[in-house]
């Protein structure tokens, strides 16, 4: 059995991990599976499912960069009679258009970390800082309207400024610093949102820098859950992050056997928990479950 | 015109925009100026540019050397990436400071010899030559990082990226000792006439002798150095080797600093010292953007703005254009380049 | 044979062997279908880079194209969301709004004398900015006409489709290499390539030119950016990053020197095709890791510059070597 | 004087004034062209010749002063303009497109058309036809630069005078020609003023600007020294107008006779390269300067190019003092002492942008390596000791070279070579475009080095200026080593008789 998995790059440790996973997992049940790396370019995306679709293989497993822009190629593999399978994010397209949907809902991602902060801080003032995605991409977007959601109606809680850290350490340490420096050395902030782990880390060494605790003088929540992340955590320097598991192969793989067995159709989304971790939750031991995915 | 009245009018106008800049921010944000003492280390936004402008800064250094022979170099962002992960590869391997720094810096030379080989020998067109190695030096830093990033807690490498010397930042050190060093030695010795010469006529130099070949390789080797000072910065800053985003753009940054600090694309003429202030005008904008508050979906459109504005006002046509914009055609000297194959 | 043509005959034995080399390694690869997808997958691209062959051999270089893609995707995308209007007059009005920007650039780099890698940079940032400032979701398209446009294709035997975008982008290439050889304004192109102070020492109207030149390139990339939207039906201010790049490689593949002067557009859509060929491989194999396909790609990108270097030096060597030849 | 008062100016410049930073370089200069009249502009170098006619050609704007054309007063803004008023130039250095091809560059801007098309068949025909007058039959479809300078020079002249409607203005435009070339140019220039075109035309070649003039107007610093009839004019006469002194000086007829008897210090054995140059003997002894004589395409250049390991030889040996010598590179041939100023100096000799200074430590800072810089204050001593010398016309050693005038460009190669004190020197077409005064100063510099024991090889079109410095002269024909003369047997008579042997066996 063949399958073409299109993911969008190596652009974070948990997409390294996801591509791990899938690896190991079609490893395990012994599917041939045919990687493509887009480099974070979806016409790249579509190319490898064209030349997917044209090597005819048996399915595809598709980590779309972007929710738009997929009816034509994904009209292409039906017409082909491969079945579809969307990882860790949607696209807009119409719904017989792929099998099913492995994922976490961003949006709640950011609800999750939101209802954290709210529980947390109860009815203190809290002026929040928040390091945004990549600007457009869809989980800057929808971890960002997650969030306000959760804090809609807390009027204590205020984000006062926003800035875009690219998802990496290195902008997040340095956007975190530039806050520092306009919120008044940084005693201004009682919280830090991050769309990431990776940009909550590299803030966490700014503040440090700063002569502040992280954990303490600003809350540090985020989103991910990677190793380092509870690294942090063990230390008592992040207080909280949500888990977007790198396993999406796995449901994906089995939904699809059963697809192919005898034509079983699974749900049109599964949804994969957005568990939320905090210093309670024995940071130090998944720290030590995580450290060997390939993150 | 004694030496040092050229000098400070050849980076007058540098000078002028990075206060310009500067004002500019202070207008935005009161408190830029502010600086303290912060667990032992100098703390406020001036210290910040500075401090983050130090991998431009470095890349910088070498790209003007490398502009100045009449090449490009679009490798600089990788080889940071493959540097970085080297030495957190090393520093993690348990092979100690010395050894990774070692190797670190010998990875840089090998990417430099690599697109000097390509360049002077192979006879490639730099800005080609050096996208081979821009496309698959991240590629060769993701196999030593396997894909992850990673990182590490070794004190004596972090020391490069946010230690302190005298309370200087470390990066902030390390870039103006190399700036300086650089420029000490391509002006006490014959290199930076020489570099110049093959970037204006490579034949003509090659046919007075002038070794161009080596000379070559020697300036592309320069380049990936520094670019390997800038990775282990990068990389010591947020403890762990980030293969996918270390350098990212960054080459085209430091090709901006060149530019700003009025260096021409077309080689010949360098300033190293005017290129340094460019990358700090650069980062300048940069930090600014951020303290500005301003959302992010406008950063590029002020970023934009600002180089354009910085750019006309560099330009020596642009008070002859306003005045003439209708009349003039220009004057030129009666030469015209040839162009080197 | 004209000397001239050399590195573009190397190209094409190039690619034709590499083609060979791969279908040796998976039979699948030669079928209307792949070939199909190499046209319309690379229409984009192909379209951007005949203007970007226009700069090139005018000695200059515009990074701004991959930006005015997303910005047109964007335009376009947002324009058809919130006014009733039909997508022609919308493409009308993208290509005046990307043919004007590029002749602003080229404007600024005559009159103010800047490098054009500083200006188009500039304009590149600016261009995503405004694809940002107009909206930062990726915005569906969602327009019968666009449906239209996407159904009309010719289905090739072997099932392999030559789509409208394919065959807008084969048009684009012989409009270009028309304007390229059969016109005045072609040769000004290759004469500014060759020097703009002998260029304007000849009777070249340098400004015109070089505002032309950028306009074209603008153009082009305005084209490339309906295309784009065609392709994916969507607006997106992050898509088509780098393409700017991957355009530049494509037109120095096909044997156009990036000092100017002298080059190809139909190499141009050889080089095209090379890179398309390559990523097709890489999939077709799929057992590359994430950093394993970048370093193929630039090993093979390295390998293609050099078989073409060598075939151009062999052949030329072969031929006696003509006085002050350089 | 009649003619003046019936034909009204053709083009006539008053008090034209341009000044560059740090030079005057016209100052209140008039200038009248009449129609059907060859005008030839003289002076020395740097004198303001290229300035005056970029000025009236609208490649420089003028700062003051007023231009005529037929009465009417035109300003150029760029050469285009100036075309379309029906004025073609040949500019001094040739400012074609090297990448392009010949009928290309002939044609840029006024293609044949063909169904709104350029018709590339029409152009090559054309373009052939064009040449074919100037006794030129060549591949037009091939790229300029794979054809020498001349080709290029005459490619250059072709162009112009297809664009001149009324006026032709010609540069040094036989700067690199030789006799042959220079006559069918000069047969070409009648019967455009026959046609009753206006004709400027700068040389330093006194002998053609008396064959070919009617008129003479002498520069000197930027100021108009005067303009008289040909007719009226001696040379004598002449060359005080230009240098503002009398130029002493005594003519040769024959090459030198006191022929150095010191053992060879190079010898060339079999020298050769394939499809360049046949192989050759040559042997040259210290103090001695060998001429070197041919028609264009000869393969004179080559022989040079071959002997300095620009294109390194593939067959025979070469031996410095009776030691065997590798030459596969320049670098190989500067290390062993030798030096090489080539022909073409705009692309293969001058640094444009570095300073006079730069541009004279050149050599000598790349044989010393890159690690010792010579002390600027001796670099400084240098240049202007050379400056002084060779009378280079600058304000300062700072100014970029390129910028200075052409025949100065030349004399800051020398200077380069010059400053490396080297034992065997190249010089190709050492005097193109360099001006009367400095001619001779050159010759004299010639002779002075070989008898410091400096080696010389000299290429030059200019068979009486081999006479003057030669002990030996070496014809090349068709890329062979044809013939060699020695002392008393060197004459211009000759010399041409065994460069035109061949004519003579192909006629037969
Ligand atoms: N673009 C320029 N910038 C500065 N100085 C210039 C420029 N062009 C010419 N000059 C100076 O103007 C003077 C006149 O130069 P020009 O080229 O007109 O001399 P010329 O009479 O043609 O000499 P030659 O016989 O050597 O060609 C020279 O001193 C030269 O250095
Ligand atoms: N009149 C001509 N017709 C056709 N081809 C020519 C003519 N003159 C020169 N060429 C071509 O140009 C080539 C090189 O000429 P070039 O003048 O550089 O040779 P050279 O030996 O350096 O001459 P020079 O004696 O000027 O140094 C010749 O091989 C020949 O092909
Ligand atoms: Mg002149
Ligand atoms: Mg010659």
């Amino acid at each position: 059995q063949t399958i073409g998995f299109s993911q969008i790059g190596s652009e974070s440790g948990w997409r390294a991990a996801e591509t791990t996973l899938t690896r190991q997992q079609a490893e395990e049940r012994g599917i041939d599976l045919k990687f493509a790396d887009a480099q974070q370019k979806q016409e790249n995306q579509i190319k490898a499912l064209r030349s997917f679709i044209a090597q005819g293989v048996d399915a595809i497993l598709l980590a779309p960069v972007v929710a738009t822009g997929w009816d034509s190629v994904l009209e292409e593999a039906k017409e082909a009679e491969i079945p579809v399978v969307l990882l860790d994010r949607m696209v807009d397209s119409s719904k017989d258009l792929y099998l099913t949907a492995v994922g976490s809902d961003l949006v709640h991602e950011g609800e999750v970390a939101g209802q954290w902060l709210v529980d947390t801080v109860g009815d203190e003032q809290c002026n929040v800082v928040e390091l945004q995605g990549t600007t457009g991409s869809s989980p800057a977007i929808d971890r960002k309207t997650g969030f306000e959601n959760a804090i809609k109606g807390h009027d204590n809680i205020k984000i006062t400024r926003s800035q875009t850290g690219d998802f990496t350490r290195t902008k997040g340490k340095e956007v975190m610093e530039s806050f520092l420096k306009a919120e008044g050395g940084g005693g201004d902030i009682c919280a830090l949102y991050a769309h990431n782990d990776d940009m909550a880390v590299g803030a966490i060494q700014a503040i440090k820098e700063a002569g502040l605790k992280p954990g303490e003088d600003i809350l540090v929540v985020s989103i991910d859950a990677v190793p380092d992340i509870f690294k942090a955590m063990a230390a008592g320097e992040a207080n909280a992050t949500v888990e977007l598991t790198p396993n999406m192969a796995g449901p994906a793989f089995d939904a699809l056997a059963a697809y192919m067995k005898d034509g079983t159709m699974p749900e049109k989304f599964i949804q994969t928990e957005s568990k939320l971790y905090t210093q309670a939750d024995d940071p130090q031991g998944e720290y030590d479950r995580r450290k060997d995915l390939g993150y | 015109m004694t030496g040092l009245a050229r000098f400070l009018r050849r980076i007058a106008p540098q000078l002028l925009t990075l206060a310009a800049v500067i004002g500019l921010i202070a207008l935005v944000f009161p408190g830029f100026f502010q600086i303290s003492l912060a667990n032992g280390r100098l703390f406020g936004s001036p210290i910040d540019i500075l401090n983050r402008g130090a991998p431009v800064a470095l890349l910088a250094i070498g790209m003007t050397l490398v502009i100045a022979t009449r090449g490009i170099d679009l490798s600089v962002g990788a080889v940071m990436a493959i540097c970085g992960a080297v030495s957190a590869w090393g520093i993690t391997e348990g092979y100690g400071l010395a050894a990774t720094l070692a190797m670190a810096l010998a990875a840089g030379l090998l990417c430099g010899l690599w697109n000097g080989f390509l360049v002077a020998v192979l006879r490639i067109q730099p800005i080609v030559a050096t996208l081979i190695l821009m496309v698959a030096g991240r590629g060769i830093a993701q196999l030593i990082t396997e894909g992850a990033i990673l990182t590490f807690n070794d004190e004596s490498l972090i020391f490069f990226g946010s230690g302190s010397i005298f309370a200087v930042p470390t990066p902030v050190v390390i870039w103006i000792v190399t700036g300086l060093l650089v420029a000490f030695v391509v002006r006490r010795s014959a290199l930076g006439m020489l570099i110049e010469a093959i970037g204006i006529n490579l034949r003509a130099s090659a046919l007075a002798g002038v070794n161009a070949r080596v000379l070559l390789i020697a300036v592309y080797m320069t380049s990936g150095l520094c670019a390997a000072l800038a990775g282990i910065i990068a990389a010591a800053d947020i403890r762990g080797a980030d293969a996918n985003n270390a350098g990212l753009w960054l080459e085209l940054d430091a090709i901006l600093a060149v530019v700003v600090g009025g260096n021409s694309l077309l080689g010949g003429r360098f300033s190293l010292c005017a290129s340094l202030i460019g990358a700090m005008i650069i980062q300048a904008m940069n930090t600014g953007i951020l303290l500005s508050g301003f959302p992010p979906e406008f950063n590029l459109v002020i970023k934009a703005a600002i180089i354009l504005v910085i750019l006309v006002l560099q330009s020596p046509r642009a008070h002859t254009t306003m005045v003439f914009f209708r009349r003039a055609p220009r004057e030129e000297p009666a030469q015209t380049r040839t162009v080197p194959q | 044979m004209n000397a001239r043509l050399l590195p573009l005959t190397a190209t094409v034995v190039i690619f034709i062997a590499a083609y060979a080399v791969c279908y040796s390694q998976y039979p699948n690869m030669l079928s209307t279908r792949v070939i199909g997808n190499l046209l319309t997958d690379n229409a984009f691209l192909g379209i951007a880079a005949v203007g970007m062959t226009f700069v090139i051999l005018s000695g200059g270089i515009d990074l701004s194209i991959g930006s005015v893609i997303a910005f047109s995707g964007v335009f376009i995308a947002v324009l058809l969301r919130d006014t009733g209007l039909h997508p022609i007059p919308v493409f009308i009005a993208l290509l005046a709004v990307t043919t004007l920007f590029g002749a602003s650039m080229g404007a600024i780099i005559h009159f103010l004398e800047m490098p054009p890698f500083i200006v188009t940079l500039a304009g590149m940032f600016l261009a995503r900015g405004m694809a940002y400032v107009l909206t930062i979701d990726s915005v569906p398209i969602t327009h019968a006409f666009f449906d239209q446009l996407q159904g009309f294709y010719w289905l090739m035997p072997g099932k392999g489709r030559l789509t409208f975008i394919g065959g807008l982008m084969l048009v684009t290439f012989m409009a270009g290499i028309v304007l390229a050889h059969r016109t005045r304004f072609g040769a000004n192109v290759y004469a500014l390539g060759g020097g703009v102070q002998t260029a304007r020492l000849m009777g070249v109207p340098v400004a015109q030119t070089t505002m032309a030149i950028y306009a074209l390139s603008g153009f082009f990339a305005g084209l490339a950016g309906i295309v784009f939207a065609i392709y994916t039906s969507a607006g997106y201010s992050l898509a088509t990053v780098g393409v700017e790049l991957d355009a530049i490689a494509a037109v120095v593949i096909g044997g156009t020197l990036l000092t100017g002067g002298s080059g190809f557009v139909a190499g141009t859509l050889i080089g095209v095709l090379i890179m398309g060929l390559i990523q097709t491989y890489i999939v077709f194999d799929g057992s590359l890791s994430s950093w394993w396909t970048k370093i193929v790609i630039g090993l093979l990108l390295f390998a293609f510059i050099l078989l073409q270097k060598g075939l151009v030096l062999v052949t030329n060597r072969e031929r006696t070597t003509p006085h002050h030849a350089r | 004087m009649d003619a003046v008062a019936v034909s009204p100016p053709l083009l006539c410049a008053e008090a034209v004034s341009k000044s560059f930073p740090g030079t005057i370089a016209l100052d209140g200069v008039d200038f009248t062209l009449l129609a059907g009249e060859v005008h030839a502009l003289l002076g020395e170098n740097g004198a303001g010749k290229s300035t005056l006619i970029k000025c009236l050609t609208g490649a420089y704007r003028r700062d003051a002063g007023d231009i005529r054309l037929e009465g009417r007063s035109i300003d150029p803004r760029n050469t285009l303009d100036a075309q379309r008023h029906g004025i073609g130039t040949v500019y001094q250095e040739v400012n074609l497109l090297p990448k392009m091809s010949v009928a290309e560059n002939l044609f840029l801007g006024h293609q044949p058309m063909r169904f709104g098309m350029v018709s590339g068949r029409r152009m090559n025909r054309q373009a052939r036809e064009t040449l074919a007058q100037y006794g030129m039959s060549i591949d037009v479809s091939r790229s300029l630069d794979s054809y020498s300078v001349a080709v290029q020079q005459v490619v250059a002249i072709a162009r112009a005078v297809m664009l001149s409607g009324k006026v032709l203005v010609l540069d040094e435009p036989t700067a690199s020609l030789d006799s042959h070339e220079v006559h069918m140019l000069f047969d070409i220039v009648r019967s455009l003023k026959e046609r009753g075109l206006g004709i400027v035309f700068i040389s330093h070649f006194l002998d053609q600007v008396f064959e070919v003039s009617d008129r003479i107007t002498v520069l000197r610093n930027g100021r108009l020294v005067g303009t008289r009839p040909t007719a009226d004019l001696d040379r004598v006469e002449l060359v005080n107008m230009m240098l503002g002194r009398d130029l002493e000086g005594e003519t040769r007829t024959t090459g030198r006779k006191d022929l150095p008897t010191a053992e060879p210090r190079l010898a060339f054995r079999g020298f050769g390269r394939k499809g360049r140059i046949t192989p050759f003997d040559l042997e040259i002894r210290p103090g001695e300067v060998v001429g070197m004589a041919g028609l264009l395409g000869s393969g004179r250049t080559e022989t040079a190019e071959t002997l300095f390991g620009l294109t390194p030889h593939d067959t025979g040996t070469a031996e410095q003092d009776g030691k065997p010598l590798r030459l596969a590179s320049p670098r190989d041939a500067i290390a062993a002492g030798f030096g090489f100023s080539p022909e073409d100096r705009k692309s293969d000799g001058i640094i444009a942008d570095l300073s006079v200074r730069e541009n004279i430590a050149l050599a000598l800072q790349a044989r010393m390596g890159w690690a010792r810089r010579l002390p600027l204050r001796q670099q400084y001593a240098m240049a202007e000791d050379f400056i002084r010398r060779l009378d280079i016309r600058t304000p300062d050693a700072d100014k970029p070279v390129g910028l200075l005038s052409g025949g100065n460009q030349q004399k800051v190669m020398l200077a380069r070579w010059l400053a490396t004190n080297p034992v065997f020197l190249i010089l190709d077409e050492p005097t193109r475009g360099i001006d009367v005064g400095a001619h001779a100063e050159i010759i004299r510099l010639i002779e002075e080095l070989c008898a410091e024991g400096m080696s010389l090889l000299v290429i030059s079109s200019e068979l009486d200026e081999l006479v003057a410095y030669s002990h030996r002269v070496v014809v090349v024909r068709d890329r062979q080593h044809v013939a060699e003369l020695v002392g008393e047997d060197i004459t211009t008579g000759n010399m041409v008789e065994a460069i035109a042997a061949s004519e003579v066996e192909d006629a037969a």
